[in-house]
């Protein structure tokens, strides 16, 4: 006899706990900027990825003699670079490269970030103490120097290798972040309940407290991918990233370096430029706009 | 027979300080609190807030850490962890006092009441949701509700949902720590009309903790007062409403509003007095830390902390 | 580490050094630069350049140069020619101490410096005297104990710089001296107060070519000092004062350095009133130059004078043949470390020397240089450099790009693809792969190294990077004086220095002869170069010629590209040049106060 | 409170020997050594050999670390092989250049974060508020070396404002007038660069702190008490978001030595990021170890001073 | 009684939510006059904190219409700095929960003093701290010095609600909202709160609106009640006449699920206060939740109809209104229909 109020009583509470995914959903299908970039996101993603499937990366990195500094032409959509290699061809597969890592980097690190964030706030206390030890410990280590030291070690670093490396440096703002969330989550009812029903401590670390944060994971992990595309670049501007061979927006980007290059031959790093920064804004727009939905007071509508 | 006997239950929290972060002092947040619960009654814990009532709950049912003392359940001692078989654990449920928190608003309704039956009980996937389908009757949801998730309840149907999941493994004591408290006053009525609906169908006993003292006196047979971690008075709602002995009783009982605007002054009046013999007699009731005494019987089952004097 | 052959000073330290940083650090002479010379085909040739600045106007009095250090980092600041390791460092200390003896164009010694020279008839002594004129910084004059003094700290057990090389130790009596066993140096005397004999222990015509180290220490300064604190002392780094033209007034430690006139110079008083030295980064020296930053810079990155030249209107360009090449190595052995001697390996992998011929064959070098650096690097031909004209021998023939030939090669020799996949197997049939190294650094050293693969593929080569990769500078070394056996050939760089004794990097008994490559008549050759026979400079010439033959014969290494070094100079500086035997920074002027702007 | 800081301190030792093994051991598994760059056919290789016995360049590792870290103990960095000075005179100059670099860069991070994220924070979701919010996104998406050399590019070359390198003007006597001005004139570009792009971070932040306090429960009591809306803002809303800024000083720190080793490289600004960069290429361990430690050492005092300024000014955790 | 404080004429409070906005203080007027508590009752979300709000001026993004004549000043169109002149001196407001009302980096004595400092600046720093300490001895805080300097961290619940009311009361407010000021505490305490509010209304005559969903809290403070649902004033009367003789169907619900003595089984009102967006916009809004009354007994468009002097009721319904046979058990109530 309780009337037909379900739904009316659905809506009210929905404020209180958004059901994740939905909500993150249709709070990205409202906010039109948002809709727009991950559409943009995704056409580039389909596209540098099926292009590069197709294209000869050998090709693309060989070296022409007779095509140095080339401006963009019929024949090299965005000229050549001065090894008279396609920029073009170079653009979609550094944009590849550069997004593999991107994602490499921000799952691993947030796999290792959330796994270490849940474990030190659910359990808390001694273990904590010490998970939180380590991590300040790597937070302030001098991340990028590190990094360069490194990359002079390893003799033969691929995308892979290079991703690791990254990974190693990159989880703990992540586990922090968790950490701080579980912390909170343990002491709600649900998983003290979920303990009196008996439910192992792995199970209500992984089945019950992590599919609570998950939009909150979502949310950072979208954030950090943002930040992560661009994050070879830095270093081959510096001298420490991939080889010629292995292009990617960093190394296009890093081009400008060079004087001449940076005034009068845009086609070789402008791309790439505009590349990072869409691609950055791109996943940043979605990922601000998943953050809105997780925090309903931001919500905008 | 009593079904929970707890004996000098003691638990306390350490205060840690200093550059090593040790442990200075304790929080006895229950102090030497000893009763027992006959079966499928209503025992009721009153008691300002910290004064340990949601503690001695969580110690008994098992998610705290206990100091000292004893929890025997049907007899047998469960105050160490490990001591506590599985067919206790399943015994002893809790429903809590928030109905929004205390259910994983990621779970779907029956995967949240399977829960225990997955744990305890082997069952197949038709069997749970069987069982599943039943309990939500029997709470008075309906079966098709298994695939919606809890915000799409009421706060009062939600405290349904998380009395089935209680209820699941056919208990044979409930704690329920304030489970109405987070409700508006109409939904109160329809989870209390209902606890005590289904305790009168499964035979259950309940531990009631709670700071409102209508709805202790409308829910529990017996009732304990306590502050500061220690009991002040224990006895059964006639006793402790109507004869109440310790001052602190008195006070409580004092302090209730009464619904009826014409006894306003009345009240007042009363209040006043309760008050004034508060402060005078403080010093005979608390010792000089301000902690209650030990119990005293004055009948059988009216026990009050009184000095050694008496 | 040290610097690439740029030491256009010649200050007989000569250092045939690894050129780590490719593209970016060339430049240095050249002789006039007509503003027509760009040719049509926007390449440009070393002959287009001078190597005299064409004065445009009448020197004021005094003015202060701006003069830029083109380096991407910060200058070391052992500002001493007895300690220094870095080029940047030499660049400094030119303009305020400099060699005693003079040099011609050929780095051989003239008596037009501040100190004459005179050789004793077996050519193991000699006298070397001071002019009197010759005053150090704060008035003292340079006396020839400062001269045997240079020699004592470099010999000293305790000296912990890179002078003391076998130049030194052909002196009589200096290895007992560096070994602590001597007090002094037995071959070093002191005639009088501006007189002073050196007797070596072997005649070498490289003696008479920059070998004699004719850098004086101001004793009186020094002299409290130990051997061992002397380069970290003040003044070495603070206030380091020497005989040249200008003296140090303040030193912004990696950055700059501003000078002011000597007027005691022995010359004569700079026309200067001072110069002002800093630090530019090669990215952007260019935008120095046209902003009117800095007059003139020690060297310009070749690779951007193609896309500056047109701007750059207010300077003038000077160029000439750095004494530098670049080359592709073939490991034919290894080093044996216990008799200090190099041991050919007849199985080595590039052991047949059609193979390297026709790997030599296959690059198309000047297209390289034509592409890359816009005809402002070219094919080499032999070992020894067109810098030093007397030696070098233009009519040898060296390979030049011919894929049919190199196909022809190979095929004679028995590489053929048996297994149809395009890529031949060696002789005996197995499959051949080919390791290359290169070293990473400068902007083209990637395409550079990718274009030689491909072209080594065109003849059915296959060759694969070591490691994938270009090597970095430290790494690329460490292996391939380690003899890696991961490593078949690989691209290196010689700075030359002014001598052309080769035995240093082509010896049997030279760490340096990466390639391990030894042959009797290579020995020969070599030895009767730095022999006493030599001193006749005709005679000299025939013997390298045959040496140079003999490399293009046996191809241990090829090289690949000569390169120019280029200068540009404000139009309102006056009598500059970078003539090698050009030392008169103090006739140095300038037409206006302000610099020219395009 | 001190016994606070000590604490701190105490904790952060170990991690501070834990990173120096860190260093030494990745230092040590570099390929080369100083001396692998010496190749030049006159120098006898024998010589060299002696030389890197001399320097102790054969012992094992962990030889070689106990003499390093008892160096360090008594403030002894070692060597450079390259400048052949002392390591702690060699970074004693550049860490000035970086000190005033770095504090010159924070100062222009919070001049530019402080305002920024309050506007945004306090006009949310109206123009303003979105063009900083464009600001940020875009600051955010730039790579901080392509802004710096556009930075040098037009400030430096085209409008000629600032100087285009170094760290002072040369032939400046120190201790001047002028050569104080002249070292700030050389700062400024430079820790604009940074600024301007990692200021964005803070700006984000601030912003949503303020977002967030604004809700909170005692704004709303403040605004019932009558007090005016500058006020709120200025009394309550402004420290309780700044607060968590503070803890994020830290964190700004590690930041900072990632944008000094680009801006220095790219203004040849010689401080340490650029000595760092220079002694990796040239295996200059000595300097590379000191360089790091430094910066690790500056970071683990930037999460200290975080540690402090939040203890006292949050009286939370303020530590009696 | 006595003269009108405060009067608040059809006032409507609108939220926007998604694309409209939608009224959750629904064409509510009401009067408080001095020296009178006005109780206001109602289930969580009926609008009662966002009526308090609208009269204090609190909203920030709300639209506002009608008004709200405080000693004749309407406050919905008053400029800001006035607002802010009225606030903390002659109006104040007490919040509910104490745990977040405070700031937590201010002491407790800057805390109070700030409203002293806003409308008193003559005060000098002795002064305001002597009337504060005044202000803290007066709700009933032990060693005020001490406090005064202390953060509100360091003090338990029940102490910050009474900062929280040293506060409201340190202008000798004439109108003081009270919006559920004793939820948060013990029964104790709450009737030291109450003491502490009555004694305010009775040594300086304020007006007192007070709000809370606790039937016994009204019963003993307030001298008329209304009662709100869903954003509109279903009944208003004085204590005495509402408790004793309760029309509205909402208000004798709320009364019977009250636990009082020797009842066995609590009365239950079906279902929720709608969301909202949900509202029933039209005809009586409680008439969902008594589906057993005929529907034709709810009037199209109810008005509070006056039934006796003071005594107001909307809907006619209440004519007719009966409690259902409450038979059988548990299962009976709420099965709910997908
Ligand atoms: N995990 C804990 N660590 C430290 N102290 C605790 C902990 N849990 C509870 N306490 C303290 O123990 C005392 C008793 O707390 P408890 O929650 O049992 O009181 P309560 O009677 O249930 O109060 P309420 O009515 O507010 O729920 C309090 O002083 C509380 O601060
Ligand atoms: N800022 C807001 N934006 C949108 N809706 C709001 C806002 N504030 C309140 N509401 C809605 O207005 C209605 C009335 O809310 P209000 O807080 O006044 O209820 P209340 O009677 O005070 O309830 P409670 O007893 O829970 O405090 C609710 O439906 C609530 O969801
Ligand atoms: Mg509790
Ligand atoms: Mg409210």
């Amino acid at each position: 006899m309780e009337m037909n109020n379900m739904n009316m009583s659905s809506q009210q509470d929905s404020a209180k706990s958004p059901s994740g995914l939905k909500i993150l959903w249709r709070e990205l299908v409202r906010d039109k900027l948002a809709l727009v970039s991950l559409i943009l996101l995704i056409l580039i993603i389909v596209f540098v990825y099926g292009v590069s499937f197709i294209m000869d990366e050998k090709e693309i990195v060989k070296v022409d003699l007779f095509a140095i500094h080339e401006p963009p032409s019929e024949e090299f959509i965005l000229g050549t670079d001065y090894g008279g290699r396609d920029v073009f061809g170079q653009l979609i597969i550094g944009t590849r490269n550069s997004l593999s890592i991107g994602f490499i980097v921000t799952l691993l690190s947030g796999m290792i970030g959330i796994t270490f964030g849940l474990i030190a706030g659910f359990f808390g206390g001694h273990i904590d103490n010490v998970l939180m030890r380590i991590l300040d410990f790597f937070q302030v280590l001098p991340f990028i120097m590190l990094v360069i030291v490194f990359v002079s070690i390893v003799p033969n670093y691929t995308i892979l290798a290079f991703s690791l490396i990254f990974t190693a440096f990159s989880w703990m703002g992540i586990a922090r972040l968790i950490r701080s969330k579980a912390l909170q989550e343990k002491e709600l009812d649900y998983v003290q309940a979920s303990r009196t029903l008996g439910t192992s401590n792995f199970k209500i670390i992984f089945r019950e407290v992590m599919p609570n944060i998950s939009s909150l994971i979502i949310v950072t992990l979208t954030l950090n991918l943002a930040s992560n595309i661009g994050l070879e670049s830095g270093l081959s501007f510096l001298g420490f990233g991939f080889p010629e061979s292995t292009p990617s927006l960093g190394t296009l980007l890093s081009y400008a370096t060079n004087p001449q290059t940076l005034e009068h031959r845009w086609w070789i790093w402008v791309p790439a430029a505009v590349m990072i920064l869409v691609l950055m804004l791109a996943v940043r727009n979605v990922g601000e706009a998943l953050r809105r939905a997780t925090d309903a007071r931001q919500r905008r509508g | 027979m009593a079904i929970l006997e707890v004996e000098d239950l003691k638990i306390y929290f350490p205060i840690k300080a200093g550059i090593f972060n040790r442990t200075v002092d304790h929080i006895k947040a229950v102090d030497g609190v000893s009763f027992a619960i006959e079966e499928g009654k209503t025992y009721g814990l009153v008691g300002e807030s910290g004064s340990g009532k949601t503690t001695t709950g969580r110690g008994i049912i098992g998610l705290e850490h206990i100091t000292a003392g004893s929890v025997k359940f049907n007899g047998k001692d469960i105050t160490n962890k490990k001591k506590k078989t599985k067919a206790i654990s399943r015994d002893i449920q809790m429903i809590f006092q928030d109905p929004y928190s205390s259910l994983n608003p990621r779970k779907r309704v029956r995967d949240i009441i399977a829960e225990p039956l997955r744990n305890y009980e082997n069952l197949t996937k038709q069997e749970e949701k069987k069982r599943v389908q039943e309990l939500l009757e029997l709470v008075g949801l309906s079966p098709e509700s298994i695939l919606k998730y809890p915000h799409e309840f009421s706060g009062g149907q939600r405290q349904r949902i998380g009395i089935a999941r209680a209820i699941a493994l056919k208990p044979k004591l409930i704690i329920a720590d304030e489970p109405v408290s987070a409700l508006d006053v109409s939904v109160q009525a329809q989870v209390l009309n209902f606890m005590q609906d289904i305790q009168k169908e499964l035979g259950l006993t309940y531990l009631f903790i709670s700071h409102d003292l209508g709805i202790v006196k409308h829910m529990c047979d017996d009732i304990a007062i306590m502050y500061k971690g220690r009991y002040v008075e224990q006895g059964t709602k006639e006793e402790i409403f109507n004869h109440p002995q310790h001052i602190y009783t008195k006070r409580l009982v004092s302090a209730i509003p009464d619904i009826d605007p014409s006894n306003r002054e009345k009240l007042f009046q009363f209040r006043q007095e309760v008050q004034e013999e508060y402060d005078e007699s403080y010093n005979e009731y608390f010792d000089s830390e301000g902690l209650a005494y030990s119990l005293k019987p004055i009948s059988e089952t009216h026990l009050v902390a009184l000095p050694e004097k008496g | 580490a040290c610097s690439s052959g740029s030491d256009e000073e010649t200050e007989g330290t000569d250092e045939p050094d690894a050129t780590e940083e490719e593209g970016t650090e060339e430049a240095e002479e050249s002789e006039e630069e007509s503003e027509e010379e760009s040719s049509e085909d926007g390449l440009y040739s070393i002959e287009d350049f001078g190597r005299d600045k064409t004065n445009e106007g009448e020197a004021i009095d005094g003015g202060t140069l701006q003069y830029g250090l083109v380096t991407d980092t910060p200058f070391e600041g052992t500002l001493n020619y007895n300690f220094y390791s870095g080029t940047p460092d030499a660049e400094i200390i030119k303009f305020f101490d400099e060699s005693l003896l003079a040099v011609d164009n050929n780095f051989n010694y003239t008596q037009e410096g501040a100190a004459t020279f005179d050789v004793s008839e077996d050519g193991k002594t000699f006298t070397l005297t001071i002019k009197d004129n010759v005053n150090w910084h704060d008035g003292e004059p340079v006396k020839a104990e400062d001269w045997l003094f240079s020699y004592e700290v470099i010999g000293h057990p305790d000296y912990d710089g890179v002078r003391y090389d076998a130049t030194f130790q052909n002196i009589v009596g200096m290895e007992e001296y560096h070994a602590g066993e001597a007090d002094t140096i037995s071959g070093i005397e002191v005639v009088d107060e501006k007189t002073l004999t050196i007797t070596y222990k072997e005649a070498n015509p490289s003696l008479l070519a920059s070998g004699i180290w004719t850098y004086a220490m101001p004793k009186h300064v020094f002299e409290g000092i130990e051997v061992a604190d002397m380069a970290a002392s003040d003044e070495v780094r603070k206030n380091p004062i020497g005989m040249g033209p200008f003296k140090v007034e303040s030193i912004v430690p990696g950055e700059s350095v501003t000078f002011v006139a000597n007027e005691d110079y022995y010359q004569g008083t700079p026309k200067l009133d001072g110069l002002t030295l800093k630090v530019i980064p090669p990215t952007t020296v260019a935008q120095a130059l046209e902003t009117g930053e800095v007059d003139m810079v020690d060297s310009f990155p070749t690779d951007q004078f193609p896309d500056v030249e047109e701007s750059l209107t207010n300077v003038e360009w000077l160029g000439q043949t750095d004494l530098a090449y670049t080359y592709i190595g073939f490991k034919l052995g290894k080093w044996d470390a216990d008799a200090g001697e190099v041991v050919m390996d007849p199985d080595a992998k590039m052991a047949d020397v059609n193979l390297r011929r026709a790997m030599w064959y296959a690059v198309d070098n000047d297209s390289v240089g034509e592409q890359f650096y816009n005809g402002l690097r070219w094919a080499g031909t032999t070992l020894i450099i067109p810098a030093f004209p007397d030696y070098h021998d233009p009519t040898i023939e060296a390979p030049s790009y011919d894929l049919d030939e190199a196909n022809r090669i190979l095929d004679e020799a028995g590489y053929e693809d048996t297994d149809g996949d395009g890529i031949r197997e060696n002789p005996e049939g197995e499959e051949l792969v080919i390791n290359f190294a290169s070293m990473s650094g400068g902007d083209t050293a990637e395409p550079i190294a990718n274009y030689y693969m491909q072209a080594w593929e065109q003849v059915g080569l296959k060759v694969e990077l070591v490691d994938g990769r270009l090597l970095e500078f430290n790494s690329f070394y460490d292996r391939i004086e380690a003899d890696d056996p991961g490593i078949d050939i690989y691209q290196g760089a010689w700075g030359t220095g002014s001598d052309v004794d080769q035995q240093g990097l082509y010896g049997r008994h030279a760490m340096f002869n990466y390639p391990r490559y030894a042959s009797e008549e290579n020995d020969r050759l070599l030895q009767e170069g730095a022999s006493e026979k030599s001193l006749d400079t005709d005679y000299r010439k025939e013997v390298y010629k045959e040496w140079q033959q003999l490399m293009v014969d046996d191809i241990p290494v090829f090289p690949t590209l000569y390169r120019a070094a280029l200068v540009p100079v404000n139009n309102r500086v006056t009598d500059y040049s970078i003539q090698w035997q050009w030392d008169d920074w103090h006739e140095v002027g300038l037409t206006q106060e302000e610099p020219l702007l395009p | 409170m001190w016994k606070f800081i000590v604490r701190r301190l105490i904790i952060t030792f170990p991690q501070l020997i834990v990173l120096s093994i860190i260093i030494f051991l990745m230092a040590q598994a570099m390929p080369g050594d100083a001396l692998t760059g010496l190749v030049d056919p006159n120098i006898d290789r024998a010589a060299i050999e002696e030389q890197r016995e001399k320097l102790g360049l054969n012992d094992p590792w962990h030889i070689k670390y106990v003499d390093w870290i008892s160096g360090i103990f008594q403030g002894d960095l070692g060597q450079s092989f390259r400048y052949k000075m002392e390591v702690t005179e060699l970074v004693e100059q550049r860490m000035i250049n970086t000190f005033w670099l770095s504090v010159a860069t924070l100062i222009f991070t919070y001049i530019i974060a402080v305002p920024l994220g309050i506007i945004s924070g306090r006009y949310n979701d109206t123009l303003l508020d979105s063009s900083i919010t464009g600001y940020t996104y875009i600051g955010f998406a730039t790579p901080l070396f392509i802004f710096a050399l556009v930075m040098l590019w037009i400030f430096g070359y085209q409008l000629q404002w600032f100087p285009t390198g170094g760290s002072v003007a040369p032939g400046t006597e120190p201790g001047t007038i002028d050569y104080v001005m002249s070292k700030i004139n050389h700062l400024l570009l430079p820790a604009l660069s940074i600024a301007l792009i990692q200021t964005v971070s803070t700006v984000q932040y601030l912003r949503s702190e303020i977002v967030d306090t604004k809700q909170r429960d005692f704004v709303i009591t403040a605004r019932a008490k009558g007090a005016s809306e500058s006020r709120v803002y200025n009394r309550h809303i402004l420290r309780n978001s700044l607060l968590p800024i503070a803890a994020f000083f830290g964190y700004e720190i590690t930041m900072l030595i990632t944008g000094t080793i680009f801006v220095e490289q790219i203004f040849s600004f010689p401080g340490m990021g650029q000595l760092f960069i220079e002694s990796v290429l040239q295996r200059d361990f000595s300097v590379v170890n000191a360089v790091v430690l430094l910066f690790g050492a500056a970071a683990i005092l930037g999460a200290l001073i975080s540690d402090i300024i939040l203890s006292v000014v949050d009286p939370r955790i303020r530590i009696k | 009684m006595g003269d009108k404080l405060l009067e608040i004429k059809n006032l409507i409070t609108s939220f926007r939510i998604g694309d409209h906005y939608y009224a959750a203080v629904d064409n509510v007027s009401l009067t408080v006059n001095k020296n009178e508590v006005l109780g206001i009752v109602g289930e969580s979300g009926s609008g009662k904190s966002a009526l308090a709000f609208s009269v204090m001026g609190l909203h920030t993004k709300a639209k506002i219409e009608g008004s709200i004549l405080f000693n004749g000043k309407d406050i919905v169109s008053l400029p800001k700095s006035e607002l802010n002149g009225l606030r903390g001196d002659d109006m104040s407001m007490i919040f509910q929960d104490p745990l977040t009302a405070l700031n937590p980096l201010m002491e407790i004595g800057a805390q109070i003093s700030e409203t002293l400092i806003l409308h008193r600046p003559q005060m000098s720093l002795k002064e305001r701290k002597d009337h504060v300490i005044e202000l803290l001895n007066m709700v009933g805080i032990p060693r005020p010095e001490y406090v005064y300097e202390q953060f509100p961290h360091e003090l338990s619940g029940g102490m910050r609600q009474r900062v929280i009311i040293a506060i409201a009361i340190a202008n000798r407010p004439e109108l003081l909202i009270a919006d559920e000021p004793t939820t948060a505490l013990d029964v104790t305490i709450q009737a030291q709160i109450l003491d502490l509010v009555r004694k305010l209304k009775s040594e300086m005559g304020s007006g007192v609106i007070l709000i809370t969903h606790d039937l016994g809290v009204v019963a003993e403070m307030a001298d008329r009640v209304a009662v709100m649902y869903a954003g509109q004033v279903v009944e208003i009367a004085d204590v005495q006449t509402l408790f004793n003789n309760p029309k509205h169907p909402y208000t004798r619900s709320l009364l019977n699920s009250v636990p009082a003595e020797g009842q066995d089984k609590l009365h239950v009102i079906q279902g929720i206060v709608p969301a909202l967006q949900n509202l029933p916009r039209e005809g009586c809004r409680f008439a969902e939740r008594i589906p057993w009354i005929e529907s034709n007994t709810h009037e199209k468009d109810p008005v509070l109809h006056e039934i006796s002097p003071g005594h107001f009721v909307r809907c006619t319904c209440y004519k007719h209104f009966y409690f259902p046979e409450e038979p059988k058990e548990a299962k009976v109530y709420g099965n709910t229909r997908g």
